[in-house]
Formats: structure tokens, sequence, C-alpha cells
């Protein structure tokens, strides 16, 4: 056969998003790829100027759908770095708690989806079966499944139901014997090692020059994790080891996400115990009560308090599930964030696609792809 | 490392072209420079400060002027760095940093088609969000959205 | 029970519906409708179309038995709201299938984008004239139908191939490319493994060999065998792990990409056809085809049509293995497979050979027969 | 009747080959709707199109979520007898789950077209329905009907798994209605 470009997308079940791989192919080794982004732009950042700070979070849940809590943190963190607001100490701990159990949420969705990609079946129902308890642990005290709306300017919407924490821990204990199990699946198989190992090879080098960061960057060996390096939130209070691997291939990076996974519950524990212990305020005193309104009132009166904060610029950048990912918040005064830019980590990870694609076979598309853990909403914005 | 560092190392190598160093909160500073040096600027940043990870690239439209920054990061100074150029709204261009840090290249795409700001020597600008062909810069402060009010009037007529 | 056999049913049927129709018609007519040639014709008709009925009513309960299974194994129920327990699911599909446009691609080859699928289809069912299924259930001593059913197996690829080509889709013709590598690489060992088990039997002959398992079924002896047969036949079949051709996470749906209707449920039925075909054959060669072991009480094998209720079981508890496998393994990929066919597969298989040409030699096969665990 | 259903018999002798099998196709299907369509064979076939619905598989955003865990352990979509189909040939129903772009529309529209007739749209949450929160946005298509006819639409941003196996039971509903 000779050489030929083949489209991989929009509508193809590798691309678990809605992006298009083209390919050139010789027989069935890669020669070349060029990712075509954009189908699911949905100018997020230009949405965001006409919107007021709380309203932006709206956004935020729809940027990243299998992260939505991580993306409102990183964004809130930016708003009121912006807005010169400190939020109390519990509602950083609520934040915190709903960043783990997301990176939990979104790496069972990641399981789900990449071991289909290596044709297992049944481990997909079952990562989306452990990943509907983390949901339901969700819609117990944000009301919703994906789009959560749960974090405002200065704190986060409301306290925990009661009950939660006893339910939290009794998933969290769920949870433990079944990343044993996946791994049973995964990696007891021999033609999983036969698929992954040595597969979509990304050395720390080149993660670097290309801008790649979270658990790729650590399956080559980088000890980088925002949540030790750069502690932000609370996260310098708890207790916890940053996942490596150093194969850099797809089998590394499953092990750095399953290992993450055991993290976020070890730390989970200790939130929760945090949270039981100390009651208190979900919003600063600071906020006047529109920002931390659970609804927004109507009409536009409300808003006038905005000339209070002075003019400034935010930048946060958090560990999401994903990567490394930045907000970079530019506010002058207005009631509308004058400028939003977000750094989405799986924009970075996938423009290194040739890097880690080239030379492999078609069928290495998938399982690469799936250990990239694509999510286009957060890389098309 | 402090603003002061920063501007005493990269006063030398880039002379007129710096024009400051500014506080931020959260990271090393904010290197503020002349279009003109900005290839020094990076080369500088990438080798001599060991800068060697671009985390994005981002422009802003200040209507009489356009801001392009660079966030870099480096991990053994375990240290952000925001670099920022003015460049007047009618000529936007700068050099691009893709040379420098391959990681730029779709960054300097998205760049230039959201905010209109061309990256001189890029190996490859095309479109990447928008489908080809697409006229409009969105995130130019005079593309101004369209009201849903206005729509639900305009679809009733259709 | 023994010499009531299929033919000899149709045969009664044909022949009892022709001289009634004769008793009622003027003479020179009658004459010719009870014709003894027209009779036999005639019976030849309603064992084809009994035949037909039955692989196609098995193939159906197949797909449902994989469906709940799979269901089962994946933590959930599979379809259980159209018809009793969702068994009437599969004719939903059929139906539905059947009514649907089927659409030619602008640039397909027309000869063989209908010719292919209608093929593959024809020539899976083909199998099924040639296999026992019981003592009564089969179409007479073939003496080498085991040879003729896995000639008429292995026509599969050159179809496939010939549907993906003329489909003219990138991924389709990958997919055929695939399948033609792979069928024809686990065509030697699967073929290896059955001559392990002529070597014992003696015989060709599918019946003779059931008949020969009397004692002790084949796969204690023929171990090798049946583990080089079976992972040949979950290629030949192409399922997971070796589903490479439908490879659904690369090639959209494999060479079946641009097939949607009638076409497709051709595709799906001779699939399964084929996956059935393969479980009956572990089944006759090395699980005693409708035999029970003596152990087994009486009242458990004597009842009517008992042959074919035990022969059904084991074919779906095998084609439950099959299921299994694909619940819980990975698929491999191209060039892996082919090694793994290549290097690890004929080796296997000629040493399968090798032990069944000692164990005949040394006439230790009795033995055999004398361990409980092991059959009779 | 007997006069309509015999038409086509005696001219196919005078046809070319080349015509043979359409005009075949053409008096089997008169004599079909002659003789059985309206009382045997219609809802024969409506309750085979209603009950087995294979939607395409695709996730075009948050709702693709959703959709998946729709067929996951917990819903469990397929008990319906529906079953994701990865190429648009095979499919009856195409979910359309997430925000449409502009930049997707004509891929959509494509794959509608490749879909086979009868085919159904459900247009999942309120970015298909009318663009949602990014009505505003340059580069969303407010409504997927725009592009491609709509049979159920479902409220919700995005809609529970429950409401998705809903908008499913409702457009059987409707199939069973409109006796197709």
């Amino acid at each position: 056969m000779s050489e030929m470009w083949i489209n991989m997308g929009p509508q193809h079940p590798m691309t678990h998003g809605l992006w298009n791989l083209r390919v050139r192919i010789d027989g069935e080794t890669v020669l070349d790829v060029d990712p075509e982004m954009g189908y699911l732009h949905r100018g997020i950042e230009k949405i965001s100027e006409d919107r007021h700070y709380n309203e932006v979070i709206t956004l935020m849940d729809r940027t990243c759908y299998v992260a939505g809590l991580a993306w409102e943190h990183l964004y809130i963190i930016a708003a009121e770095k912006a807005l010169r607001i400190q939020p109390p100490e519990r509602a950083d701990y609520l934040r915190m708690m709903c960043e783990e159990f997301q990176r939990i949420g979104s790496h069972l969705m990641w399981y789900a989806a990449f071991v289909q990609d290596i044709g297992l079946m049944s481990p997909f129902l079952y990562g989306m079966r452990d990943r509907d308890l983390v949901l339901d642990l969700f819609q117990s005290y944000t009301g919703a499944r994906m789009t959560y709306e749960y974090m405002r300017v200065g704190g986060v919407r409301n306290d925990l139901p009661p009950g939660f924490t006893d339910q939290a821990r009794k998933v969290l204990d769920w949870l433990v014997p079944r990343f044993k199990e996946y791994d049973q699946l995964c990696l007891g198989s021999d033609i999983f090692h036969k698929r992954c190992d040595h597969l979509g090879v990304l050395s720390a080098s080149d993660c670097i020059r290309h801008g790649v960061t979270g658990p790729m960057l650590r399956s080559a060996g980088v000890k980088r994790d925002l949540r030790k390096n750069r502690p932000y939130s609370l996260y310098k209070e708890v207790d916890f080891d940053v996942a490596v691997a150093d194969g850099a291939d797809v089998t590394a990076r499953y092990l750095v996400r399953m290992e993450e996974m055991r993290q976020s519950v070890r730390i989970l524990r200790q939130v929760v115990d945090w949270l039981d212990a100390h009651p208190g305020p979900v919003m600063a005193e600071t906020v006047p009560r529109w920002m931390g309104a659970p609804y927004a009132p109507v009409g536009r009166e409300g808003y006038l308090l905005k000339r209070q904060y002075p003019k400034g610029v935010g930048f946060s950048s958090i560990e999401e599930p994903h990567g490394e990912a930045q907000a970079y918040v530019v506010n002058e005064g207005g009631e509308h964030p004058y400028r939003v830019k977000f750094r989405s980590p799986v924009f970075a990870n996938l423009s290194a696609a040739r890097t880690y694609l080239v030379g492999y076979h078609v069928a290495d598309i998938p399982p690469i792809m799936g250990s990239v853990d694509v999510c286009v909403g957060e890389c098309d914005r | 490392m402090q603003p002061a560092d920063l501007e005493r190392a990269l006063a030398p190598k880039l002379g007129a072209g710096l024009i400051g160093v500014e506080p931020f909160e959260g990271m090393a500073g904010r290197v503020r420079f002349h279009r003109e040096a900005a290839l020094d600027l990076f080369r500088t940043v990438r080798e001599d400060l060991g800068f060697a990870h671009l985390s994005m690239v981002g422009g802003i439209d200040w209507v009489t002027h356009r801001e392009v920054f660079y966030v870099v990061w480096s991990d053994d100074a375990n240290q952000y760095l925001v670099l920022s150029t003015d460049l007047p709204a009618e000529d936007a261009h700068v050099e691009s940093a893709s040379g420098v840090w391959p990681s730029a290249n779709w960054h300097e795409r998205e760049t230039w088609e959201m905010v209109d700001v061309t990256f001189d020597h890029h190996p490859d600008l095309r479109h990447l969000l928008v489908p080809d062909g697409y006229v409009f810069h969105p995130l130019l402060r005079s593309f101004k959205l369209h009201e849903p009010e206005e729509l639900e009037v305009k679809s009733r007529h259709v | 029970m023994s010499n009531v056999t299929l033919y000899s049913v149709s045969y009664l049927l044909s022949d009892t519906v022709l001289r009634a129709i004769g008793s009622v018609l003027p003479r020179p007519l009658s004459a010719w409708i009870t014709n003894a040639d027209l009779i036999t014709g005639i019976a030849v008709l309603v064992f084809g179309a009994l035949l037909l009925a039955a692989s196609m009513l098995n193939t159906i309960v197949l797909i449902w038995w994989e469906r709940k299974l799979l269901g089962r194994f994946m933590d959930r129920r599979g379809a259980m709201h159209v018809g009793y327990a969702g068994l009437l699911q599969n004719f939903a599909d059929g139906f539905k299938l059947f009514r649907k446009t089927t659409v030619q691609p602008r640039d397909a080859d027309s000869l063989g984008f209908y010719t292919g699928p209608t093929a593959y289809m024809v020539t899976s069912m083909i199998l099924f004239g040639i296999l026992p299924i019981s003592s009564g259930w089969n179409s007479g001593v073939l003496p080498l139908s085991l040879l003729l059913a896995l000639a008429v197996f292995s026509f599969a690829p050159l179809f496939i191939f010939v549907s993906a080509w003329s489909s003219n889709n990138k991924y389709s013709l990958m997919g055929g490319m695939r399948s033609a590598a792979q069928m024809i690489a686990y065509e030697v060992p699967l073929l290896l493994a059955v001559v392990a088990v002529v070597i014992v039997a003696g015989s060709f002959d599918l019946t003779t060999i059931v008949y020969e398992q009397q004692n002790y079924w084949f796969w204690g002896p023929l171990v090798v065998a049946l583990v080089v047969f079976f992972a040949g036949m979950l290629a030949e079949m192409e399922r997971i792990p070796f589903d490479l051709p439908e490879a659904e996470a690369e090639l959209v749906e494999g060479w079946n990409t641009e097939y949607g209707g009638m076409l497709f449920a051709f595709f799906m039925l001779a699939d399964y056809l084929r996956a059935l075909v393969g479980s009956i054959l572990v089944v006759l060669l090395f699980l005693g085809g409708w035999t029970l072991p003596t152990w087994v009480p009486a009242a458990l094998t004597s009842f009517p049509l008992a042959g074919i209720v035990w022969f059904m079981v084991k074919t779906y508890i095998v084609f439950g293995v099959f299921v299994w496998i694909r619940a819980s393994l990975p698929r491999v990929r191209t060039d892996q497979l082919l090694r793994v066919g290549w290097n690890r597969m004929i080796p296997l298989s000629l040493l399968s050979v090798f032990l069944a040409a000692l164990l005949v030699t040394v006439k230790c096969l009795p033995v055999f027969g004398c361990v409980p665990s092991l059959g009779v | 009747m007997a006069g309509r259903a015999a038409v086509p018999f005696v001219e196919i002798e005078a046809l070319r080959v080349k015509e043979f099998i359409p005009a075949a196709k053409e008096a089997l299907t008169a004599l079909i709707a002659e003789q059985g369509q309206a009382r045997l064979i219609r809802p024969v076939f409506n309750w085979a199109g209603r009950n087995s619905l294979f939607p395409l598989h695709w996730g075009l955003a948050c709702c693709a979520i959703e959709f998946a865990a729709g067929f996951g352990a917990r819903w469990d979509a397929e008990r319906f007898g529906v079953v994701p189909r990865s190429s648009p040939r095979q499919c009856d129903l195409m979910i359309v789950n997430g925000t449409v772009t502009w930049k997707v529309a004509h891929k959509l529209i494509t794959l509608y077209e490749q879909m086979p007739e009868p085919k159904w749209v459900i247009a999942m949450g309120n970015c298909a329905t009318g663009g949602g929160p990014f009505r505003t946005a340059y580069s969303v298509v407010p409504g997927v009907d725009k592009l491609v006819p709509v049979d159920v639409y479902i409220a919700g941003c995005p809609p529970r798994p429950e409401a998705m196996l809903d908008g499913i039971l409702r457009l059987e509903q409707l199939i069973r209605e409109r006796k197709e």
C-alpha cells in the first residue's frame, strides 16, 4: 500500500471528543500526524468578558466537563487574586476536597475510556460505575452530576449536608480495593504489557520542550506536581506523595494516574477528617452579599458595589487532573473581567502529538491518545 | 529570584530592549520589553535563566495597543515569570518564540487568530480553533457578541 | 431414537404431503406427483429449509446469549425489555435492518459491494448442512465432512476482502487486509490441530470422530491441540483478543464500516454463524459431540432429542467461554498477532500432531478411558 | 385493487436486464403495499424500528459524558436495545450530545446524510436545543434544528442519563404514534 492520509475524526471512536487527527500512513506505520482542533471552540474566553465574575463559573464547568470543579477552582483562585479577596479556611478545605474528588472522577473516566482503546470492554463499565459513586457525592452537596457551579468568589456556595462525611468515607473505602481490581485487569494481562510497554515514549526533555505537563510529565520521571512544588489553596497542610514513574510510555502514564487516585484518597481522608472537626463559615465576610448569593440578583442593581475593587491581574495555576492549568484574569475595575485567558494542559499535550505518535502503528494511536487523556472542551475552550 | 535580580541579569544582554521588571503576585516578576529585543530576551530567559518551559502565550487587546504575554516556568528555580510586550494596534507583530520554545507553536497560532497579532518567522501560522478562512478576530474589543434578545427577534422574523 | 433422523423426518413429511395431494388429483398428475424422485427432491429441500431455520434461530439465540452474558460480565443486564428477557431483541434488530435503506457509496464497486456480504453469508450457512448435531440431525455419512467444513470455513477472508475493497473506504480496506492476513496465518495451525484429532480418530468423518469419543473425550489426550484449535478459532471468528479487523478503537467498524441495512445484517449473522460453527467444531472434535460420559444417569440421556439438547448445552458453554475471553482481555496488535500465529502456534500444533502420533503408536490411548475425570 | 397490483409483471419481460432489479423491487413493493402492508408488515416493522434504535457513537461536548454514563452499568441503555454504533451507515438515531459549532456543522450534516432512512435525531441538552449558555458566542450554532430536523429535544445542561433514556423512550412512543 502506498502512503495515504486518513482522517481520524471528528467522529471516530478513538477521539473521545470532537477533534480530528489527520494521519499519514504507509501500510500500518504512522509517518506524520496533524491534529486539527477547534471543533468544540465555543468562545469561552470571549463570553467571559461579557459576564459577571460569578457567572464565569458557569462556563468553567463546561470548559472541562470531566473536571469541572478543578477548573472552577482554577478560575476562582485567579479571580480572587485579581479582586483581592481571601476565602475562609473551611472554604479552602472544601475546594480541596472538591478538586481531589474531581481528580478521582476524572481519572476514572480516563480509565474507562483508555481501556476501551486497547479493546478491554468490561472495565469501561466498571470505571463508569465507580465514577457514578463519586458523582453521587457531588450531587449531594452541589445538586448536579457534572456542572456544579459550586464555588463562588470569596468562598463556596453552601456547606456540606449532614452525614456527607460518612458517605464520603464509605465511597473511599469502596474505591481503594477497586483500584486493585483495575490493576489486576490491566497490569495482570500480558497482552496489556505487549500493547502498552515502550509505546508513545515522550522523554522528560521532550516534555519540557513541548510544554507537556501533568501525568505525562511525571511518567517521564520529572517530579513536578504543583500541589507539592507550589502549594496553592491549603495543599501544604495535607500529607501526600507525588506519583512518579520512569517509563515515559503508556504503561507509565497508567501507573501514574492509578497512583494519583490512591494519593487523592489519602488526601481526602485527611480533608474529610478536618472538615468534621472544624465547622465554620464558608464565605468570606468581606464579600458583599451578591457575590456569594446562590442566585444572581435580578437586574443589574446588585452589581454596583464593583467599584470598591482595585484594578489588578490575577494569575493562578493548579494541578488539574490532565496537567497544569493556568488562568490569567485581568480586572479593570468593571463588573466583568477585562480579559480571561486560560492555559489548558490538554492543548499543550496535544500540540506535541507529532513527537509521540510518529513511527508507531495505526493500532497504537488509540492507546497513546488514550493515555494522553484528551478532553476537547478544555483544549478548544 | 526577585525582580531586582532579574533586572540585573537581563539588563546587560538586552540594553534598551528591556523596559523594566515589575513585581507580580505569585511569580518571580513581570518583564516588560520592546518587541525588537524579543528573540534576545527569549534566548536569555531560556538558556541563561533556565526557564525551559513555556506555559502559555496570550494576547490582550487594550484598544490603543495590544499586549502579548508569555508565561514561562523554571523547574530549578520553581518560579513563574511573565514576559510582556506592548504592540501598536495597527502594526501588531512580534518575533515568534517557537524557535526557542517549540511549545509556543499552537499558543501563537491561537493568539494570532484571536487577537490579530502576527508572529514573524512562525513555522505554521494557520487557523487553529476557528474554521479556515475566518476573517474576524474574536477576542478584539471591537468584536461584539450578539445579544440573545437580538437573535430571538431575528429568528422570529425568519 | 437412533433411526429417526432429520432426513427421515423430512422424507416422511414430503412423502405424506405429496401422497395426500396425489390422492385428490386426477390419475396422470397423481402418478407424477408421487414419483419417488420428486419426493426425494422435496425431502432434500425440506431438509435444507429445516437446517436453515434451525441455524438462523440458533444464531439469533446465540447473539442473545452473548449479549446477556456480556452484560452480566460487565455488571449490567443487557437487553431485557423487548420480549421476555430481551429474547425478541435480535428479531427487532433484524427486522429493522431489513427495512433500512441500503446505501451504496458513490465510488463503491457495485458488484463486489453486494456479492461480498451475500457470499460470506451463504458460505457460512453451507457449513450448517455439513455439521452433525446429533445422531439423527446430520446429513448422512460424508467421508470427508471435516475437510469440507474447514474448506468452506476458510472461504471467508476472500469475501471479506472483496467487500472491504469494493466499499472504497480506507478503514474498510485496512480491516480487510488485516482480516485476510490474520485468517491465512491462523488457518495453518488450525488445520494441524485438526490433523491431530484425525490421527487419533482415524477418520475425516465428523460422525465417526464423535463415535470414536464414546470411551474418552479427545480433550484429554489432545489438550495441546485443543489449545491451538481454540486460539485459532478465536482468530478465525475475529473475536477479542483477535478482533483486529473490526478493532473499533482505530478502524471505525472495520471492514463493514460502509455497510448498513440488510448487508450489515448479513455480516452480523454470518459472523455469529461462524462463531456458532466454531463452537460446534470444538464440541465435535474435543468434547465428545452429543455423547455424555457413562456415569451420567440414564434418565438424563434417554429422553427424546437428548443428543441435540446436550450438544447445544455444550456448544453454548463453549461459546460462553469465548464471551468470557471477550469480556476480560485486551486486543493484540496486528504484528504481534501474526508473530504469535507463525512463531508460536505452528510449532505448538506440530507438537500436538507429534503427540497424537506417539499416543497412537504406543497404544496408550485406552488409558484415558480408565480415568473417570477424562470422560467416559 | 387487483388492477393496480398486476401492473409490472408483464412489462418486466420487455425491460432491459439492467432495469430488472429496480423494476422487480417496485413490483414487490407494490405488491406488499397492496396486500398486507397496512395490517401486517407495517406494525411489525414499526415495532422493530422503535425497539432497536442504534445511536451514532460520538461525543460532542459535556452531554457526551452523560451519554456514555447512560450506557454504563447504572443506566444501561442496552436494556432497551439501544446499542451505539460507530459507523453512521448502521445507525438510525443521531443523538446530538453537546454544543454544535459552525466548524463541525457541515460534518454533522454529512453524518446525518450518511445515515440510511428511516432516521431520527435527538437534540440532547440545552446546547443542541438552542445554544445553551453559549448561545451568544460567535462560533456556536444556536440549536441543531437549524441544520437537521430534530424529533425529540431533551432539556438539561447536561441532561441526566435518566433524561436521555426518557428521550429515547419518548422517541419510541413518537414512532409508534406516527405508524410509519
